[in-house]
C-alpha cells in the first residue's frame, strides 16, 4: 500500500493541523509516514502546502508529485489539480470553492467543510481570525471515509490522534474535533464515529 | 491628499502615496502596520520621500519595503545602524532610517546600536518591542519578561537563566551623544469600559517619528522604541494583547521622552 | 522516550537524537528553519528525563553561541549548537578556533536558500562552506549529511563521537526540507557513551599537569608542528572515515551521485528508472568531509563511466566528484536554486542522456 | 461590505477598503463613539471587515482620525470633515 | 603623491592605490598584519590630498565594519575594508549579503596564519574561503591576489572596476609576506575612473523609480529566479574575467603554479632551474577566482605533462589546478604551514623530480 | 611561601607557584604584568589554582597563560565572557576568570560582555583599559580620549567621528545583576615629589582581585577594570606614561566601587 | 648585580632577579625609603636591572611590600622581615 | 648588481630602522629594492630580522636564503652565520659579540657599535630601554663602506635617508645619526661622511 496526498489551503484553515493528523493516523496503523509542510513567510494568512506519503515499504521521496488524494480548502489551492493522478480524489471544501469539478479523469468529493463545522456549533467570529474551528477535522473525517479502510478502527483511531495533538489547553476541544471528524465522514457516506473523550 | 470626498467635504486624512497599495504580511492587529502608516505619513509630512532611504533589518520588518515606497536597503539581523551609519556617510543629504525589532536591535545588534548611539550618527532608528521574536516564531527576545512564556521558555522567562529583561531605551540614552530618544506606548490601551480602547499612542508615536526624522536633519541621533504586541505568537487576541501590553509592558518599559536634546517645537 | 515510535520533524528528531546521545549542553540562537532544534530542547530542559542535558540557553547572536560552545566543549562537555545560513556564518570564527584549540563541537547548519537573507526554502548551497572551512585557517571539519528524519536522530551520536575521537568541529549539514520533514521513527535503547577527556579538557591544573587550549603558536615553528599535526589527523580521519550508501550500484552504468533530501529525490528516479530497466544506481556520501573517494573509486574499478551530481545549487560537490573522478569518468551536474527542488523527470531525463 | 464604501453622515466621511481590513478590530475599540464595528460578513481573505455603523448613542463621526491612525492596515483609506 | 618613486610596504601600496582608485570610504578593524592599512588611510584621511576620500572610521568590530562597507556601497560609494583571517570570518555574513544584494565592495583579507587566533606569519590557507565564499548561499566572489608591491597598489583599481562593473564583492587575497614587504614602485599618473550607479544605486527615489537592495525574495520562484541571474552572471565573469601570468611556460615541460608570494619564489626556482637548463615555467594565477581555466587548458595543448602546485597551506589550490587539468597531466603539491616559507631548494628538487 | 632567607628572617612575600618562570613578553612598565602578579596571589590565598580556568582573550594579555600556571582557554577576540559562560555552566565548581584588553572588552566584544552583565553569570572579568590597542601597535581604542593620539587616530580622536570613549564600568554597572563592579586605578600615581610614586593602585588592585574570585564563589557576577598604561604605544617613557595616566585618564575614568553585593570582609 | 642578589638588613630583605627585571623604574620610584635604583651594569636582555641601595636618608627597608606589588616583572622575588 | 642582506638583532635595539636605512639608501640610488622584516609578536624585546634585496634587475624573490652580508646585533643573531654566502661578509656589534670569527671562508668585520654609539654621546641609560640609540646608524655607515661603492656620494645620500624616516619629533636626532653614520664608515675605514643638517 502506498498513498500520496497533497493538502492545500490558506494559513490559518489548519491545513497543517490536518495534514499532520492524517499522517498520524498512519502511524498509529503502523506504516512508514512522511510529512512534508511548506508555508510562506507569514504567520499568518500565506499558502500552506503538505504532503503526506503512506506507505508500507520505506518511503523513498516525501516530495508529491503526483497525489492520489488532493485536499483543497480554498479557491487558489485548486491551482494543484493538475498534479492529481489520473483516477486520483479531489476531495474539496465545497463551502468555498464551488466549482471543483474540472477534471473528469477523478473523482471529485465535495464536503461543505465550513458549514458542517459551523452547524456543529463551532463557527467562532472570533476577531482577526479568518476561519471557523473544526472545518479541518470535517475534512480529516472525510479523507479517512474515503479510502474505505477498516471503517470500525477509525473512531478509536481518531480519538487517539486528537489525544496526541490536542494537549493542555486545547484538550477541550477534543469531542468538537471528534464530532466534526464523524460528520465529515458522514458526510462522504463513512464510517460513524463513536464518541469518546 | 487626493481624497475623493467631493465638493462637500474637505479630505482631512487619505491615502498617502509614500505607501505601496501592497497588502502588508502583517499579521491583524499589529503595530508593525500601524507605524509603517506613520512612518509614510512623516515623510510626506516633511517632504522627504526622495532623499529618504530605509534600512529594513531582519525581523518582521524586513518586508518594509514593500509597503513603504521609498529606496532601501537590507541589513543582515541586528546590523541596521552600522548600515545606516555607511550610507549616512557616504551620503549626508539622505534621510536615513531603519525599523527593528527588539531582538536585533537589542540582542544581536546591540553592538552596532551603542556604538551609532555612542557616534552620535545622525541617523533615525524605530524599535518594535514586542517582546518575542515575531518573525521567527515566538521565541524570547531580550525584552521578554521574566515568567513569560515563549517557545524557547516555555516554562515562562528564568531570572536567573537568562537574566532580566534589557532595555534599549534606558541604554542608548546612558551616551552622552543621542539627541532624541524617547518611548511610546503604541497599542491601543484599555480603558475602564472594556469596549472602548484609548488610542492616544498612535498619535504619540506619529508626533514621536516627525521629531526623529527632524533630529536627525539637524544633525542628531535619533530614537524612538515603541512597544507593541505580537498576538500571534503570544497566542492571545487581539484585544488581549493589548491588555497583557498595557498590564505587563507598560510598567515594564515606561513611556517617555527619556532625551531630546532638539525640544519638539510642535506638540 | 523509549523505544517506541515516534513522528517527529527532522529538526525535533535532531533534537531528540542529540538527547539521546547524552548531550550536555546547547547554545544557540534561533534562526529559521532551524529553530525547533532549541525549542525542543527548551521543553525538554529541566524537565528530568535527560538527566546529563544540564545547560541550555538561547544566546544574544550566533556569535555569542558558538564561543558559549567553545567554553563548554573545552571543559569535555557534549555540546551543540544549530543555526541556518546566516547564523553559520557568523560561527566561522568560533569554529576556526575550535579546530585550532582541537575542541570537540557540534555544529548543525539546516541549510537554507541564499545568499544573504535569501529564503527559507531547502538548499545545499552552504556545501563548500561548511565542507572546505568557510572560517579562516585551512582547517577541515568533519561534515555529515543525514538524509531522513531517522538518520537526523541517529547521526548526533555519529557526530559526537567523531568529534570526541579526533577533537575536531563536527558540521551536521542538513537542509531546510528535512528539518521541516515529519517522519515515523524509533530511537534505539542505547545509553550515551562517554568520551574520556582528562587528557585535554580544562578542568582546573592538578599539579604540575595542566591543559592549555590554544590555537595560537607564537613561534613559526610551533605554529607549523601544530599545523602539521592537525593536517595529520585530517589525512587520518580521511582514511578512516569515509562514509556513503549505495542503492542498486552494482551493476550501473549511470551512477547519481547525491545527498540529503536529493538522495531521497535520487531513490525515486533510481527506481522508475530501473522500472524501465535502465543500469542506473545511487551513490550517497554520508560524510561529505571527508568525502568518500574511495567509494568513487571502486565505482570506477567496476567500470562506472558516467556520475550524475544532483544537487541544490549552482554545482559544488561536483567538484567533489571530479576530483574523484579525475577525468576517468563523465560527470554531469545537475543543479537546482532558490528553495526548489527538481523533479523526478527531471532526474530520470538526466540520467537517461548518460546512457546514451 | 464591500470594497471603496464610502459612508457619508453629517459631519464625516470614513472611507474604508475591505479588502485590506483584516478585522482585527483595533478601528471598533478605538473609535470614541463607537461608530464602527466588524461586519458579520466576509472578505475575499476570509476577514469579517470593519464597517461604519451609526450607533447613535455617543455621537456622530467627528473626523477624530483615530480609527485612519490606529489601523495597522490602513485600510481606513480616508477620513473627510464636511465643509463649513 | 605623484609619479614619483615610492619605497612602501604593500599594505601602505595597497592603501595608496586605493587613494589612487578613488576611494570614497573605508571601514575597518584593525588585525595584525593588515592594520597599516587603516593607518595609513587614517593618516591621509581630512588632508586634502585625495579629496574623494570621504569618510574613515575605526569601527568596532568586523561585523559592524563590513555593514557600513555595505551600506556605504549601496549608495554607489567606492569602499574598501581590510582585515586578516579572524576578521575575514567574521565578515563572512555580510559579504554574502553585499553578494545578494550585489554590491560592488572591496574586501582586502591579509592571510595569516591559521586557524583559530594562529600567527602572524604568511599563509595562503584562506584560499578556499576566499574563493568558495566563506560565507552561506553559495555565491562566487572574484579573487585577486597580487605578488609585488606593485600591485598590491594596482589591485584596487582593478578590483573597484570589477566590482562595479559586475556589482560582486571582490577579494584582494595577499599574505603577511606582502603586506609587510617593501618594495620600490611608481603610481601611475592615472585619474580614478568614476563608475554610473544610477541605475541601482540607493539615494533617495524619484516619481516611481526606486531602488530596492535585497538579497530577499520570499516567492521561491523569485529566489530562484535572483540565484539564476547571480549564477548567469557568475558565469560570465568565469568566461571574460580569467587573469594569469606566464614566465617561461613557452617550452617547459613542468609548469610550477603559484599566487602570492610563492610566485615569488617559484621565480627565483624557475630561473635557478633554467639556469641548469630544465624546462620549467611558472603559471601565476592572478584572478584565483575566477580560475583560470583556459590558461591551464593552453597549456595541456602546448603539451604540459607535469604541474607543480606550491602554496603556503595544506593544499587548496591544488584542487583548482587539478579540476582544469581533470587527469590529463601529473599534478603534484607542493604545501608549507604555519607561517613557513619553502626554499628555494625545494622547490627545485620537487621541479626535478617531475622531470625525471 | 618558599622563602631562602633563613632563621633570621621570615619571608612575607615571596615566589608564587601560580606564576611560570617564563620571562613576560609585557613590555617594561606594564600594568599586564603587574596584574598577572595580583592574580597568581589571590589565587594563592583563596587555595584556588587548582580550579581556576583562565580564559585568554585576545590583546597582549593572551599570552598570560604562559605566566599563570593554571588551565587556560583561548576566546577570540573580545568573545571572553561567552567562552567564560559556557565553561561555567558545564563545570559551575570552576573558578573561572579572564583577562581582557578595553577593545577587547568594549569594542568587539561589547555585546558579550554585557550579555554576561546581564545574565549575572557567575565569572570574573578582568579588564585591563590602556586606552589604545596595545598588541596591535597603538590603534584607537573604545576608550581612548577625545585628542589622544593613535595610529588610526593620529590627528587625536576626534569626537564627532568616533564619538567619545565609551565607559566600560559605568555599562556594566547599568545592567541589575552584577554583583561587584569596580575600577581601580593600577599605575604607580606621581606625587607632589618627582621622585615618589603613590604604589596604592596596587594593594588596592590585590584586594579587588581577590574580592572578584570570592564574589564568583558566592554566585555573582564580578567586573574590576583597571585604568592602566601602554607607555609603548603612547610613545611615552614609563613614568610619563604614569603621570600622562593620572592626569588624563583618572578623571574620565575615576576609581571607585560602583557596585559591591557582598560587601568586602576584609579591607 | 648579579641575579638572586639578597640584600640583608637590619630590618627586612629584598630579593630582586636582575635577569627578570626589564628596568622600569617602577619600584624605585614606589619605595617610600627611595632604598632602590637602576643599576648601571646589564642583564643579559640589556636592560639596567633595579638594585638595593640603602640610601640612608629616608629610613632602612621595613618590608612594605610596594616594590614586590608594583613590579610587572614579579622580578622582586621575595621581601622577608627580620624574626623579633 | 645584485646584494642581499640579512639585518638581525633584538626588538629594540633598531634594527628594523637600520635595514629600512639600508634599502631606501639604495632606492635612493635608482635599484629595485625589496625589504622584509619579520619579528615576534612582542612589541618590544624579541627576536627581529630583516631581509634586504638590492638589484639592479626586477627582484624575483625577495626572501634571502643565503646573503652576500650578514649584519648581526646580538649574541642569538649569530645563528644565521651558516646562512652567510661564501665570500660573503659578516658585519657585527663586536660590543656584543665577541666571538664573531667562527667561519674561514667569509670576511668579518667588527664594529663595536655601542662603544662608537656612546663615545658620540648617545648613550642614554633610559628606563626600560635596552639599547643606545645610534647603534644602528653606526651599522649602517659601516654597512656602506663595506661596499666601497661611491663613497663620495655616501654623505649626502645618508643624510636625505635620515630626512625621509626621521621626521616631526625625530628630525632633532639626525645630527646625531649623521655622525654615528660617519663613526662607522670610518670604523671600516669607510668613506668620512660630512655633518649636514
Ligand atoms: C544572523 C541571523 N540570525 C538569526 C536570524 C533569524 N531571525 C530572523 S528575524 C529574528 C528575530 C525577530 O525578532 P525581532 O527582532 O524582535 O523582530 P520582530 O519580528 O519581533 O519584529 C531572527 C532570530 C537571521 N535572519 N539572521
Ligand atoms: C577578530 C579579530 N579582530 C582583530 C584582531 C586583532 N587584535 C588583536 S588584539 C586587538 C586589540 C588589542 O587591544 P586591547 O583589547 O585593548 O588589548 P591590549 O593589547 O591593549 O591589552 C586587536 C584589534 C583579532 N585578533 N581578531
Ligand atoms: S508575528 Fe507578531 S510582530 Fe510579526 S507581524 Fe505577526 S503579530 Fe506582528
Ligand atoms: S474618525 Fe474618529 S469618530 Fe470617526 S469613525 Fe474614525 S475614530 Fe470614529
Ligand atoms: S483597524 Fe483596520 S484592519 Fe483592523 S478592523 Fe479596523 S479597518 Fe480593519
Ligand atoms: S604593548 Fe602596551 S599593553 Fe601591551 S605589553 Fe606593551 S605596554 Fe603593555
Ligand atoms: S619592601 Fe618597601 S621599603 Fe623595602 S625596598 Fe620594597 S618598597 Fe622599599
Ligand atoms: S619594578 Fe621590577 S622590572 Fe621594574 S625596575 Fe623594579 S625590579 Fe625591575
Ligand atoms: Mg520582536
Ligand atoms: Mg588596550
Amino acid at each position: 500500500m502506498k498513498r500520496e496526498v497533497i493538502v492545500a489551503g490558506h494559513g490559518g484553515q489548519g491545513v497543517l493541523e490536518l495534514a499532520n493528523w492524517l499522517a498520524y493516523f498512519h502511524v498509529l496503523r503502523g506504516r512508514h509516514v512522511a510529512y512534508t509542510p511548506s508555508y510562506g513567510p507569514e504567520t499568518r494568512g500565506g499558502k500552506v502546502k503538505c504532503y503526506v506519503v503512506v506507505s508500507d515499504e520505506p518511503i523513498d521521496s516525501p516530495i508529491v508529485e503526483s497525489p492520489d488524494l488532493l485536499i483543497v480548502m480554498n479557491i487558489p489551492s485548486m491551482d494543484y489539480l493538475p498534479l492529481l493522478k489520473p483516477g486520483g480524489t479531489l476531495l474539496v471544501n465545497s463551502s468555498l470553492v464551488k466549482d471543483a469539478r474540472r477534471r473528469a479523469d477523478v473523482e471529485v468529493v465535495e464536503v461543505p467543510a465550513v458549514d458542517i463545522a459551523a452547524g456543529l456549533g463551532a463557527f467562532a467570529p472570533a476577531k482577526g481570525t479568518d476561519t471557523s474551528i473544526a472545518a479541518n477535522s470535517v475534512m480529516l473525517g472525510a479523507a479517512l471515509a474515503t479510502t474505505r479502510e477498516a471503517p470500525e478502527r477509525l473512531p478509536e483511531e481518531a480519538s487517539e490522534v486528537f489525544r496526541h495533538f490536542l494537549t493542555g489547553r486545547k484538550e477541550a476541544l477534543i469531542p468538537l474535533n471528534l464530532r466534526a471528524v464523524e460528520a465529515g465522514a458522514a458526510s462522504v457516506g463513512g464510517a460513524a464515529v463513536v464518541e469518546s473523550a | 491628499m487626493s481624497g475623493t470626498a467631493g465638493a462637500l467635504y474637505e479630505t482631512t486624512l487619505g491615502p498617502l502615496p509614500t505607501l505601496t497599495s501592497k497588502p502588508t504580511h502583517y499579521c491583524a492587529g499589529c503595530e508593525h502596520g500601524t507605524l509603517t502608516h506613520l512612518i509614510a505619513s512623516a515623510l510626506e509630512a516633511l517632504g522627504a520621500r526622495e532623499r529618504a532611504v530605509l534600512v529594513n533589518s531582519v525581523g518582521c520588518s524586513v518586508l518594509a519595503p514593500d509597503y513603504l515606497n521609498v529606496d532601501a536597503v537590507e541589513a543582515p539581523h541586528g546590523r541596521a545602524p552600522a548600515v545606516m551609519t555607511g550610507i549616512k556617510r557616504a551620503r549626508p543629504d539622505l534621510l536615513v532610517f531603519s525599523i527593528q525589532g527588539d531582538g536585533d536591535a537589542a540582542s544581536i545588534g546591540l553592538l552596532e546600536l551603542l556604538n551609532a548611539a555612542n557616534r552620535g550618527d545622525p541617523i533615525t532608528i524605530f524599535l518594535v518591542n514586542n517582546a518575542i521574536y515575531g518573525m521567527t516564531g515566538g521565541q524570547m527576545a531580550p525584552t521578554t519578561p521574566v515568567g513569560m512564556v515563549t517557545t524557547t521558555s516555555p516554562r515562562g522567562r528564568d531570572l536567573a537563566l537568562s537574566g532580566p529583561p534589557i532595555d534599549a531605551s534606558k541604554l542608548v540614552a546612558s551616551f552622552e551623544r543621542p539627541a532624541y530618544v524617547r518611548r511610546v506606548f503604541l497599542p491601543v490601551m484599555p480603558t475602564a469600559s472594556p469596549e472602548f480602547y484609548n488610542a492616544r499612542g498612535a498619535l504619540e508615536g506619529a508626533r514621536a517619528v516627525r521629531h526623529a526624522f527632524e533630529v536627525q536633519e539637524r544633525g542628531g541621533f535619533a530614537f524612538v522604541e515603541f512597544v507593541s504586541t505580537c498576538n500571534v505568537n503570544w497566542k492571545m487576541s487581539v484585544l488581549d494583547s493589548k491588555r497583557y501590553a498595557a498590564e505587563v509592558l507598560a510598567p515594564l518599559f515606561p513611556a517617555g521622552v527619556l532625551r531630546d536634546r532638539f525640544r519638539m517645537e510642535s506638540p | 522516550m523509549s523505544a517506541e515510535r515516534e513522528f517527529l520533524k527532522g529538526n525535533e528528531a535532531l533534537a531528540y537524537g542529540a538527547l539521546h546521545a547524552g548531550l550536555n549542553a546547547f547554545y544557540g540562537y534561533p534562526i529559521t528553519p532551524s529553530s525547533e532544534i532549541p525549542e525542543t530542547l527548551a521543553a525538554e530542559f529541566g524537565q528530568g528525563n535527560f538527566p546529563e542535558f544540564r545547560s541550555f540557553l538561547q544566546a544574544a547572536s550566533e556569535v555569542e553561541a558558538i564561543n558559549m560552545v567553545n567554553g563548554s566543549a573545552a571543559t569535555g562537555a557534549k555540546t551543540m549548537t544549530a543555526t541556518s545560513g546566516p547564523g553559520f556564518s557568523l560561527k566561522q570564527e568560533g569554529i576556526s578556533y575550535a579546530a585550532g584549540m582541537e575542541l570537540p563541537i557540534l555544529v548543525v547548519n539546516v541549510n537554507r536558500s541564499g545568499p544573504g537573507l535569501g529564503n527559507l526554502g531547502p538548499e545545499q548551497s552552504d556545501y563548500f562552506q561548511a565542507t572546505r572551512g568557510g572560517g579562516h585557517g585551512g582547517y577541515r571539519p568533519i561534515v555529515l549529511a543525514p538524509d531522513s528524519v531517522p538518520e537526523m536522530a541517529a547521526f548526533p551520536s555519529l557526530g559526537f563521537s567523531l568529534a570526541f575521537r579526533y577533537r575536531t568541529p563536527v558540521i551536521l549539514l542538513a537542509d531546510a526540507f528535512l528539518g521541516q520533514l515529519k517522519e515515523d521513527l524509533t530511537f534505539p535503547e542505547v545509553s550515551s557513551s562517554s568520551f574520556d577527556t582528562s587528557s585535554w579538557a580544562a578542568t582546573g591544573a592538578r599539579g604540575e599537569r595542566r591543559h592549555v587550549l590554544a590555537s595560537m603558536h607564537l613561534e613559526l615553528s610551533d605554529q607549523n608542528a601544530a599545523s602539521h599535526a592537525l593536517h595529520a589527523k585530517y589525512d587520518q580521519i580521511a582514511r578512516h572515515e569515509q562514509r556513503f550508501d549505495e542503492v542498486e550500484s552494482d551493476d550501473a552504468r549511470v551512477v547519481i551521485v547525491a545527498y540529503g533530501i536529493c538522495a531521497r529525490l535520487a531513490r525515486r528516479a533510481v527506481r522508475s528508472l530501473r522500472a524501465k530497466s535502465a543500469p542506473v544506481g545511487l551513490f550517497r556520501p554520508i560524510t561529505l568531509a571527508p568525502f568518500p573517494h574511495d567509494g568513487i573509486e571502486r565505482l570506477l574499478d567496476r567500470g562506472v563511466q558516467n556520475f550524475l551530481v544532483v544537487e541544490l545549487n549552482a554545482g559544488q560537490m561536483v567538484e567533489d566528484v571530479r576530483l574523484a573522478v579525475n577525468g576517468r569518468a563523465r560527470v554531469n551536474s545537475l543543479g537546482q536554486l532558490g528553495g526548489l527542488i527538481p523533479g523526478t523527470d527531471e532526474l530520470v531525463r538526466a540520467a537517461e542522456a548518460m546512457l546514451g | 461590505m464591500m470594497p471603496g464604501q464610502t459612508v457619508a453622515l453629517d459631519r464625516a466621511v470614513v472611507r474604508i477598503d475591505a479588502e485590506r481590513c483584516k478585522g482585527c478590530d483595533l478601528c471598533v475599540v478605538a473609535c470614541p463613539h463607537r461608530n464602527l464595528r466588524l461586519s458579520t460578513g466576509y472578505n475575499r481573505n476570509g476577514y469579517h471587515p470593519a464597517e461604519f455603523h451609526y450607533r447613535g448613542d455617543r455621537g456622530e463621526c467627528t473626523a477624530c482620525g483615530l480609527c485612519y491612525w490606529v489601523c495597522p492596515d490602513y485600510a481606513i483609506t480616508e477620513v473627510a470633515k464636511r465643509r463649513v
